[in-house]
């Protein structure tokens, strides 16, 4: 596993390279914004690796909170399995998607909701989906911090304001919020199950997202606002470079979440060698 | 979940009135928080001394944001008397269910700042010669969904912080990233409703869907930070 | 296992290879034991020895690093909590309100609807209920009095008390004793911490000793200081 | 035309500060491992 490490690494930097040469060279200039729409090309591929990277978090956290329950566990199972179903159907059933989203996008998203809990469940422990929950928050604040700074100077040549009430930015800033506030639960608890608390915060962050978004929305419906990137089609050459920086930027997650968590998991045994070793030798009475 | 043979009712009741005799005793969260909440008043009016026109305009902000430091006051105080002989641990053995206690505890701030709110609207319209263009009923179950929301996750945070270092800062930082949908519906709900332009309709809906959907959160999840030592 | 020196009636309680780890300290280092029902136990020992521990434990308080605790058969606390009775170093009691309301309150919490069982409790303990002092004004002797009161208001099978006798008078104690002891004979099963393990010399049926969270001793008398 | 290569540059800075604070966690955790091994 070991020697897996540097190879990944090694193919990370190859791509990302590969991917920077794309955006800053290959792709196509856009005609309105010019070069400095190519900042797009960071912006958005680190947002979604953000959201993903929270996505996780927030499967961990359910993960953690349902499994010391056996019935909650089965309920939670089904649930998600009813949920991949229900975006399958929806995604062919509902006609007027709203606009720029194809029914395939949402059947797949569906179905990575409910792979995605069950690879988790298989392969991680409760501890341990613990500890990655504590991973993806960290790694995701890291990516979301980056949203958040490429975006006001993206907003800042093309529209001459530094920050827009724009649904997608202001929902990163919010979720951004609350994962900070997530990791310092993590560190100023005292309580022996700061697990159980960090999940519930997560669980209630989750489903503080969707409001946000509805809030903004309407928000952004009563004062109009200038949209970061735009919705409506792009380019496909443009799309193409976008998913190799995408892709770039998950191997790079991915090998930033796997050292991370090599290093939570090292704390933690080194924790329970020290409680264990507080166990054998015999203790002199306080 | 308390499967305790006879679980007794009636707890909820019992633990509010308890809450609010103990509270009128000694009168010292509603004292502070109205001293606060009119400290804040006063300060927002010298700092903005709006005329009528302008006014409609912040009036919800300003408002809002006095209310909610006020409310954070009253929620650091929530478990202060559990705390103080950690009365909270004679309540942990009994068979009383958990959600029964939150409850009492969530329905005794929500009074508190309600009665804040009361005392302190006069003094607002006061200040800011405030008259509302649009349809003024709707202001009442803006204030109290919005109360509700925030009251609700404060109880709930409140106990979370119980079991960190710092816990008056924790509160509010736990509290508020989570409540800004609320906040954001509260504040331009209100401006809505003086300004008279909007409808503040969607802002009711999203209120509610919040209410519901993190009374749910809070009730399914509050035994497990209570017994979290 | 350090095995009761009695062997009859089946355990109330039955603790197995209890530990309870606050980070690195470990307060109980894998305490088995088995309590049988109707008996007056003294758990003595130094401070840290883990004696509030596993009193809190029994209480569903404090939940096992590892190791399983069965109280009346079942190891799901919850279910059985109203059978416990709780008392620790703290009051458990609101401040501002007197003894009788104190007691009214707990009494809904575990279902208890007449008020006279309250009262009965506080006259068991000496304490007349007709006081309107808030127990904020109230001696210490009086405050551990009220607590016991309100640890047995739901007539509980298994008390726990927590140094109920620190700073009570001789007296008092003595007759705190003899009701303990009166309740023993009912059949409740009694905890009881302390460091005036002389006080219960007559009433107690089995002296525990504890020391760096391990049961170490038990026996029935309190043999002389030394073989601590 | 600088603010596309300060928010580039903006990223990187952003991931190496965080992978510095990792690396600098690996080595502080590695030496409280050797002093246990003692």
């Amino acid at each position: 596993m070991k020697r897996l490490f540097p190879i990944f690494g090694l193919l990370t930097a190859v791509l990302l390279s590969f991917a920077l040469y794309e955006a800053l060279v290959a792709a196509p200039t856009e005609q309105t914004m010019g070069n400095v729409q190519r900042i797009f090309y960071y912006h958005v591929p680190s947002a979604w690796t953000a959201f993903l990277l929270f996505f996780i978090n927030f499967i961990c956290s359910i993960q953690y909170l349902v499994r010391s329950n056996p019935v909650a566990d089965k309920v939670t199972n089904w649930t998600v399995i009813a949920i991949a179903i229900a975006a399958c159907i929806a995604a062919f059933v509902i006609r007027p998607l709203p606009e720029g989203i194809e029914p395939s996008s949402v059947a797949t998203t569906g179905l990575m909701i409910a792979g995605l809990y069950f690879l988790i469940k298989k392969y991680f422990s409760r501890e341990r989906a613990d500890a990655l929950a504590v991973v993806s928050a960290e790694v995701g604040v890291v990516f979301c911090t980056v949203v958040l700074v490429t975006g006001p100077l993206w907003a800042r040549p093309v529209w001459g304001i530094w920050w827009t009430w724009d649904v997608r930015l202001t929902s990163t800033l919010v979720l951004w919020l609350i994962y900070i506030s997530y990791l310092m639960l993590r560190r100023f608890s005292t309580s022996g199950q700061t697990p159980v608390l960090a999940a519930a915060l997560a669980v209630f962050g989750a489903l503080d997202v969707p409001l946000v978004y509805f809030s903004i929305w309407i928000f952004r419906t009563q004062h109009p606002q200038p949209v970061i990137g735009g919705g409506g089609s792009i380019d496909p050459r443009m799309l193409h470079v976008l998913l190799i920086n995408w892709l770039a930027f998950l191997c790079f997650a991915g090998l930033v979440c796997w050292s991370r968590y090599r290093l939570e998991i090292l704390q933690r045994e080194l924790e329970e060698t020290q409680a264990l070793e507080a166990l054998l030798e015999p203790r002199s009475p306080r | 979940m308390s499967t305790a043979s006879a679980v007794p009712s009636g707890v909820t009741g019992a633990t509010l009135a308890k809450d609010l005799r103990l509270e009128w005793r000694s009168k010292d969260a509603i004292n502070s928080m109205l001293f606060f909440s009119l400290l804040v008043v006063v300060v927002f009016s010298f700092s903005f001394d709006p005329n009528a026109e302008e006014s409609r305009q912040i009036a919800g902000g300003l408002v809002w944001v006095a209310f909610l430091f006020a409310a954070v006051v009253a929620l650091n105080q929530t478990w202060a008397r559990e705390l103080r002989n950690q009365v909270l641990d004679a309540y942990r053995v009994s068979p009383a269910p958990a959600n029964s206690l939150f409850l009492a505890k969530a329905l005794g701030n929500f009074i508190f700042v309600a009665v804040l709110e009361i005392l302190m609207t006069p003094l607002f319209i006061m200040f800011y010669k405030l008259r509302a263009l649009g349809p003024a009923w709707q202001l009442l179950p803006v204030a109290v969904l919005g109360t509700w929301a925030l009251v609700v996750n404060g109880t709930f945070f409140a106990a979370v912080s119980l079991r960190t270092r710092s816990r008056e800062i924790m509160l509010p930082l736990l509290l508020f990233p989570i409540s800004i949908p609320a906040l954001l519906a509260m504040v331009n709900a209100t401006t809505a409703i003086l300004t008279g332009e909007l409808s503040a309709k969607f802002w009711i809906v999203l209120l509610s869907t919040y209410d519901v959907v993190f009374t749910i959160a809070c009730l399914l999840l509050f035994e497990l930070v209570l017994n979290a030592e | 296992m350090v095995s009761s020196t009695y062997v009859d009636a089946a355990p109330i309680i039955t603790l197995t290879a209890v530990v309870k780890q606050f980070g690195r300290f470990a307060a109980l280092r894998g305490v088995s034991a088995e309590f049988a029902a109707g008996r007056l136990y003294v758990i003595l020992g130094d401070n840290g020895a883990g004696k509030t521990t596993l009193l809190r434990a029994l209480a569903g308080l404090a939940h096992p690093t590892s190791g399983s605790i069965s109280i009346l058969g079942t190891t799901d606390v919850r279910s059985v909590c109203h059978e416990l009775g709780y008392m620790a170093h703290p009051s458990l009691l609101y401040d501002e309100m007197t003894g009788m309301e104190n007691l009214c309150y707990f009494a809904r919490l575990y279902g208890v609807a007449d008020v006279s069982r309250g009262a009965d409790n506080m006259i068991a303990v000496g304490l007349d209920p007709r006081l309107t002092r808030p127990v904020s004004q109230y001696s210490q002797g009086m405050r551990q009095r009220l607590s016991l009161a309100r640890a047995v208001l739901n007539d509980p099978k298994i008390l726990l008390l927590d140094e109920p006798f620190s700073n009570v008078d001789v007296r008092s104690a003595r007759a705190m004793v003899a009701l303990l002891a009166q309740m023993r004979d009912t059949g409740k099963t009694i905890f009881v911490v302390t460091h005036q393990a002389a006080l219960l010399e007559g009433a107690a049926d089995e002296f525990v000793w504890m020391e760096a969270g391990q049961i170490t001793h038990r026996s029935r008398e309190l043999q002389p200081v030394g073989a601590q | 035309m600088n603010f596309l290569y300060a928010a580039y540059a903006a990223t990187w800075i952003i991931h190496i500060v965080y992978l510095g604070t990792l690396v600098r966690r690996y080595q502080r955790l590695s030496k409280e491992i050797a002093e246990l091994k003692k």
